[in-house]
């Protein structure tokens, strides 16, 4: 018998269906103790509408769980656990305001009498896992004062709370710099080790690929095929996916840079970034590379009129400016596609159009009135230069897949024709095809004579599309590379601060 | 809650910074009016602050959820009319003193079924609570009118209305209850699951959702819970006047959410303590006396309570600035 | 602004004087219903504070319950407190305050009602009332209704803020005698104008709407009678229309000598505040005052009116 | 099951929740009073309206941009007090500018206070609520406030007058809600408070002056409380000290019952006007049916949340909420 081993968890045939939409559609899917099984497809293929099936957040309409052979129902996500199914969430599902120690037990706080918490139990077991987890802090620690990344600890130590047979990981990367993931991938290493059954949700093709041993992929709600990581590729694996390759290869042509457009000369703003001083020309893309928290995002908020700096100067085409505000950035021609699209990028109770147009409203007049027709130009000419997918101008951006909402962002600020576009975290929670356009696009809008800056934490990302590439580290920049002479490596290093002795 | 011990008295006094402000107004007042600074006028400070004190531990529950609850004055009315109204009854005519206790039981009933409707409808509609607490305001008034058919009640009994004159060792019954009530909601808040859930649907409410806390039934419960303490300080408010009367309660909600964002609870959830609570409605209680002491003529009374709301939140949003670092949105 | 002088005088001046004042000064404290509702309250604030300045013994603590039952209480609980010699209370609540004045009662200071009454259980812990009788103001209205319309027609009436005393008593007054006089006056429906003259206005205009014939309206104060004549003026339908008020207002002595408005009962805030404080001095005096003591509020209509003066508010 | 096949693909109406309410409610009241839909008495109720309906189309604009506004009542207090006793004083030309004037300066306070300061509006508008009634009353010293010669002024016109048989302060509240209308959906003002109201973040980082904008919806709900003061001292020609007590929870019903969101970037001037009438047609229908007052707040009460549940399960699609 245990010559075969029972899969930890089977979903056979199962259909979700919502109101006039088929969300999942026969959908069959095993993980095996000890194997990480990868689960792919594109935003809106069904991998949510699934995990939530496999919570308890949902009841499918028809289909089986199986778990360690049983078949079960659950109808929540306590239920779920109790299986021995956890689920690690995409977006950080925290309470701010309580311990680290409650929000790894939330739900299921131990209990003394009278319904009073035991206190004792809880920070014992807590900071038990938080040790498993090598974390440096405590459990009694309010989660509101962690970094991101130890809050996603945080996330993580829930799925510790019980013997998992299961672990859901949903983009547990999505906002983990690359040394933490490393912490996060000895976790995952370390439960399979253990016997326990990982799923593991990605759009990141190289973390698939270091991690998991198989892959299933997802698409339109029915499945697609599963195949064995290493007997497979990147290519195989999204033609799977979208029904069609990828071109990967980076434009090549070497881009005719013209005069340098933006130029910062020691830039300060204590205690976030310090010194920093850099140039871009047009038809450049100048990548920033580092980790979470390095003062990148701070930079783009501080030429965009968000921060004032402490001091240093800002030139645009060789004059000094002064910005205090992003009316005055506009002016200027600068941009900043902002790092997150739903919070800083979109109003989303807003359509496509009104989106796109919102900085420039105010001079799309006829008379007191704005002009709908102006406005329909822009949107139309950026939708077919961006090739963004919605049914009509009229569409409530909440509805759009990531990519498309992140196109209607930067046609935004494309429309505004600046000199000047800052893309913070371009491809953030975007799925593999989307990525690689955004990537082309903003190739190409170099190409015609745009001064770009994008800042990214991944980095395939700012290898595939930086000319240069400015390494930061703890608010300073470290080194500069030219595409050609980049290496992993020292990327690695200058974002790590090992590179500071050395220059020095 | 375990890290309070290593916390300053003042950077606790920074965090709490309504507790700076009723210090202030207590010296203020002690040193313009003598009639301030002496035990008795305490005890009256407890006594008038326990109305809308009662009211405002329940509140505070309900906003740290996220909720709010505006009907809470009508309920109040209800209540009060209940207890005085049903100790009349002929059912309960032989039961001498006795029967007030049926009367207060009903009442306090009264206001949990309220709070009940409010929470069920809530969870079930998905409506914002301020709608349907705004509605509700209106309705259980009309509820009060229907009941009392415009007049006000009077209990026969003066067993009822001398209740509120006992004292407990030195502390009026009515100041003890009061004092009680604030303990237990503080114990049940920070040490309780239902409390530390609270925080969480408030705070969280995917997370809470996710961690199978039941979000639904949890608010209708901390409904339920201001429902109850709206009726208690009917009750208690009713026995100090030996009446009901329909208009009880007119504005005490603004009052209320006043006091329990003054003590630095959050309106949309998942941040505050009973402690802020308590410093809240003392400082509105001891403007109130102070001002009354000082004879303030009431014209006055009103800029001077509007300026102070406006003034505290000011100094609260400059003491505890959120970590925006600086951008300027 | 000679009020705010009074505070600083009465916070600074009561550490320095308290002492020594007390031998010849009386203290009295008087907590009111509702300062700033309408004129008639504002106006008897001012004369009960320049009756009280006029008498150099009398030292006065004036407050405002501002409608709020509970915070009237807590202000008995204040003058209590403070012990002043006599209380004077206006309630807004008849029977709510009844213990609050029992507790008065048993700290040894007189208490004096003034303009609505306590209810009866309260009546042996008070000193005295002071005040019209709203019941007889009521009966009044219903007496000049009769007249008016010769014992036979259709009316409406618009009552005062609902649940307060004063609105209560003049209904009830007005209802029972109406009945009783002239059986064949119908009251074809009653609704609140909440002592509001807008929201009467409004009240009328449906009333006018509803109902096709109208021959009366009985409003609980004049204030609320003029919104019901103006609703009637603008749907042309005033002509022949009797309006009765209470509480004459000088909007509604104004629009009686235009000859629209039919009649109201005269009381003076100023003959009520001088009253009150009257009362209450004479009690401390330890002279013999009557439980009751009703000042005359006598009926005012367009034939008798050159007999009263103008109202002032 | 029905909610699902409207939401699906039924007709535009079906999601227009508060309209088929207002339509129900107005079948049935006239079923039950055959008066109720005379011409007379819906002009009656139009103008009855007009006063709640100016303020709601201002407070509309301002929870659009995410904010509440309660101080309108008794800001509408101070403007009615201030305008008429002015009237007599320095006449009716002088005394409307300066009542303007005075009350967008209110307007402007609470737009510093929470557009500036981002200080939150709940809380500073009900400190304002409290601190200008105080204002009031030390102003008018506790008095109520007449104008003497009430015929002969021009300043009846705005409560009394009428055009073309239609009575003025229809004419006004119709006029101020087209405008309004108009101004919030085609202008790019309207458009930048939906963005404001919708996301205040991404408006920044869009370049819209968030802070500004916040501080203009103040300053125009202040503006509509003073045309609704012009309304109400020309029909009552006199003012009381407490004369828009209670009016701001009113008016909030009133926007809140034509389906704008309280948490901002989504509402319409048009369906809060549906939401003033269907207030005004419940406290006039059930007076012509001869219930009592308090009749109209538990009627009240069912309408606000059933047509505001009615809304919120269009647009989510299913009636109950998902919530556990």
């Amino acid at each position: 018998m245990n010559e075969k081993l029972e899969p930890a968890l089977r979903l056979q045939g199962i259909v979700k269906t919502f109101p006039g939409v088929r969300a999942l559609d026969g959908v069959d899917f095993e993980v095996m103790p000890g194997e990480v099984h990868a689960l792919l497809g594109e935003n809106g293929a069904g991998k949510s509408t699934l995990m939530k099936v496999l919570a308890g957040m949902y009841q499918p309409d028809e289909g089986q769980i199986i778990i360690g052979g049983q078949p079960v129902r659950m109808t929540t996500p306590i239920e779920a656990k109790a299986q021995g199914v956890v689920l690690i969430h995409q977006e950080l599902s925290l309470v701010p305001e309580m311990s680290a120690a409650e929000n790894i037990y939330l739900g299921e706080l131990p209990l003394k009498s009278f319904g009073r918490v035991d206190w004792k139990t809880l920070f014992d077991r807590s900071n038990a896992i938080l040790e498993r987890l090598n974390c440096n802090f405590r459990g009694e620690v309010t989660v509101v004062n962690l970094s991101i990344a130890n809050q996603q600890m945080v996330e993580i130590a829930r799925a510790l709370t019980v013997d998992a047979r299961v672990a859901v990981f949903d983009e547990p990367t999505a906002s983990l710099t690359d040394a933490e993931k490393v912490v996060l991938f000895e976790i995952i290493n370390d439960l399979k080790a253990r016997g326990v059954g990982i799923v593991y949700i990605s759009h990141r093709m190289d973390e698939i690929f270091t991690l998991s041993d198989r892959i299933t992929v997802l698409r339109d709600g029915s499945y697609r095929g599963t195949l064995t990581t290493a007997e497979t590729n990147e290519d195989e694996v999204t033609r799977l996916m979208i029904g069609r390759s990828l071109d990967l290869s980076r434009d090549a042509a070497t881009p005719t840079l013209g005069e340098t457009v933006l130029e910062v000369r020691n830039l300060t703003c204590a205690p976030l970034f310090k010194d920093i001083s850099f140039s871009v020309r047009a038809g450049e893309v100048v990548g920033f590379y580092g980790l979470v928290g390095a003062g990148r995002t701070e930079i783009a908020e501080t030429l965009f009129g968000l921060r004032s700096a402490d001091s240093g100067e800002i030139l645009i085409d060789g004059a000094q400016v002064r910005i205090g505000s992003p009316p005055d950035a506009i002016a200027l021609g600068i941009s900043l596609v902002p790092e997150n699209r739903k919070e800083q990028g979109l109003v989303l109770s807003m359509n496509c159009r009104d989106n796109m147009t919102l900085p420039q409203v105010q001079n799309l007049t006829n008379g007191p009135f704005v002009s709908s027709g102006a406005e329909n130009a822009i949107f139309d000419k950026y939708r077919d230069k961006l090739e963004i997918k919605t049914p009509s101008w009229r569409q409530t951006v909440r509805v759009l897949s990531g990519g498309n909402q992140q196109k209607i962002v930067i046609g935004k600020w494309l429309s505004m024709q600046p000199r000047v576009l800052i893309v913070d975290e371009p491809t953030r929670g975007i799925d593999v095809g989307s990525k690689s356009e955004i990537h082309m696009l903003l190739r190409a809008l170099a190409a015609q004579g745009y001064a770009v800056i994008v800042i990214s934490s991944e980095m395939p990302e700012v290898l595939r599309v930086s000319d240069r590439i400015v390494a930061m580290y703890s608010g300073r920049i470290m080194r500069e590379f030219t595409a050609e002479l980049v290496t992993e490596d020292s990327l690695v290093q200058a974002i790590s601060g090992i590179q500071v002795n050395e220059v020095a | 809650m375990s890290n309070l011990t290593d916390i300053t008295p003042l950077r606790w006094l920074m965090r709490n910074p309504i507790w700076g402000f009723v210090l202030l107004v207590f010296i203020f007042f002690s040193l313009m009016s003598d009639h301030f600074f002496d035990y008795r006028n305490f005890q009256n400070i407890l006594v008038q602050t326990s109305t809308i004190g009662l009211i405002a531990l329940g509140m505070t529950l309900v906003m740290i959820n996220g909720n709010i609850d505006l009907s809470v004055g009508a309920t109040l009315a209800l209540a009060a009319a209940f207890a005085v109204d049903v100790q009349s009854w002929a059912m309960f005519a032989t039961w001498g003193n006795w029967q007030i206790l049926p009367a207060v039981c009903l009442a306090l009933l009264v206001g949990l079924l309220m709070g009940a409707i409010n929470g069920f409808i809530v969870w079930k509609t998905g409506v914002d609570a301020f709608i349907v607490t705004l509605g509700a305001m209106l309705g259980i008034r009309g509820l009060v009118f229907v009941y009392t058919g415009e007049s006000s009640f009077y209990a026969m009994n003066f067993a009822y209305s001398d209740f509120s004159a006992l004292s407990i060792g030195p502390l009026p019954v009515l100041a003890v209850i009061f004092l009680l009530c604030t303990l237990i909601v503080h114990l049940v808040l920070s040490r309780t699951v239902h409390g530390r859930n609270t925080y969480a649907v408030g705070g969280n409410r995917e997370a809470a959702v996710n961690a199978a806390i039941r979000v639904g039934p949890h608010m209708m419960i901390n409904f339920m819970i201001i429902g109850f303490l709206a009726a208690l300080s009917g009750v208690l408010l009713s026995t100090q006047m030996g009446a009901a009367t329909p208009n009880l309660g007119r504005d005490y909600e603004l009052w209320v959410i006043t006091a329990v964002v003054l003590g630095g609870t959050k309106l949309t959830g998942g941040k505050g303590d009973i402690i802020g609570t308590l410093g809240g409605v003392l400082a509105i209680g001891i403007l109130r006396n102070g001002m009354n002491l000082m004879q303030v003529p009431a014209f006055y009374v009103y800029v001077i309570l509007g300026s102070i709301l406006i003034a505290v939140l000011f100094l609260d949003k400059r003491f505890n600035r959120t970590a925006d670092g600086g951008l300027r949105l | 602004m000679n009020k705010t002088m009074r505070i600083l005088l009465a916070s600074c001046g009561t550490l320095a004087l308290a002492t020594a004042a007390s031998a010849d000064t009386v203290r009295i404290g008087i907590t009111q219903n509702n300062v700033g509702i309408d004129s008639y309250q504002t106006t008897y604030e001012r004369a009960f504070i320049a009756a009280a300045e006029a008498n150099p013994d009398v030292e006065v603590i004036v407050l405002d319950a501002g409608g709020d039952v509970a915070r009237q209480i807590s202000q008995m609980q204040d003058l209590i407190q403070q012990q002043v010699d006599a209380i004077i209370i206006w309630p807004t609540d008849g029977q709510a305050l009844v213990p609050a004045v029992r507790n008065a009662h048993n700290a040894g200071i007189p208490v004096v009602v003034t303009n609505s009454n306590i209810a009866e259980a309260g009546m042996d812990f008070i000193a005295a009332f002071s005040g019209p009788n709203n019941i007889q103001q009521g009966i009044y209205s219903a007496e000049m209704m009769c007249d008016a319309l010769g014992g036979e027609g259709q009316i409406v009436q618009i009552t005062g803020m609902p649940g307060y005393t004063t609105a209560i008593e003049r209904q009830q007054g007005f209802d029972e005698r109406l009945a009783e006089m002239c059986p064949d006056v119908t009251q074809l429906d009653i609704q609140p104008g909440d002592w509001n003259r807008e929201r009467a206005q409004r009240t009328m205009e449906t009333f006018l709407t509803r109902f096709d014939n109208i021959d009366g309206v009985y409003s609980g104060d004049d204030n609320m009678g003029v919104g019901a004549l103006n609703a009637a003026i603008d749907a042309g339908r005033a002509e022949g229309m009797v309006f009765i008020g209470a509480t004459n207002f000088a909007v509604g002595y104004d629009a009686m000598a235009r000859g629209e408005y039919w009649g109201s009962v005269y009381q003076s805030p100023v003959d009520d505040a001088e009253a009150a404080l009257q009362t209450a001095l004479d009690v401390l005096a330890g002279e013999d005052v009557p439980k009751l003591n009703y000042f005359d509020t006598p009926k005012i209509t367009q034939d008798n009116m050159e007999e009263f003066d103008r109202p002032v508010f | 099951m029905l909610l699902n096949r409207l939401k699906a693909g039924g007709p535009a109406i079906a999601k227009q929740g508060i309209l088929v309410a207002f339509i129900l409610f107005m079948i049935v009241f006239s079923l039950m009073s055959d008066r109720f839909l005379t011409p007379d008495n819906v002009m009656s109720v139009f103008r009855q309206s007009a006063i709640i309906g100016v303020m709601a189309l201002g407070v509309t604009i301002v929870v659009i941009g995410g904010n509440l506004d309660l101080s309108v009542g008794s800001m509408l207090s101070f403007a009615t007090v201030l305008v008429v006793d002015l009237h007599d004083k320095v006449g009716p030309e002088l005394a409307i500018p300066i009542m303007v004037l005075a009350t967008l300066c209110l307007g402007a306070i609470n737009g510093f206070l929470i557009g500036i300061l981002r200080l939150n509006s709940l809380i500073v508008t009900l400190g304002m609520l409290s601190a200008i009634q105080g204002l009031v009353l030390i102003y008018s010293g506790g008095q109520n406030v007449d104008i003497v010669d009430q015929r002969g002024t021009w300043f009846a016109i705005f409560g009394r007058g009428s055009i073309l048989g239609i009575a003025a302060p229809i004419i006004i509240f119709g006029l101020l809600a087209i405008i309004f209308h108009v101004i919030m959906t085609t202008t790019p003002f309207g458009r930048k408070v939906y963005a404001v109201g919708g996301n205040p973040t991404a408006s920044v980082f869009s370049g819209i002056p968030r802070s500004r904008i916040v501080f203009t919806t103040y300053l125009i709900s202040a503006l509509c409380v003073a045309v609704a003061a012009i309304i109400l001292g020309s029909r009552v020609m006199g003012s009381q000290n407490n004369v828009g007590q209670g009016y701001e929870l009113q008016v909030l019903a009133a926007v809140i019952l034509g389906g704008t969101s309280l948490l901002g970037g989504a509402g319409s001037i048009l369906k809060t006007v549906l939401g003033v009438l269907m207030l005004a047609f419940i406290q006039n229908g059930l007076i012509l049916m001869g219930q009592p007052y308090y009749t109209q707040w538990l009627v009240t009460w069912a309408v606000i949340i059933v047509a505001v549940w009615l809304d919120v399960a269009a647009k989510r699609g299913r009636l109950f909420s998902p919530i556990a």
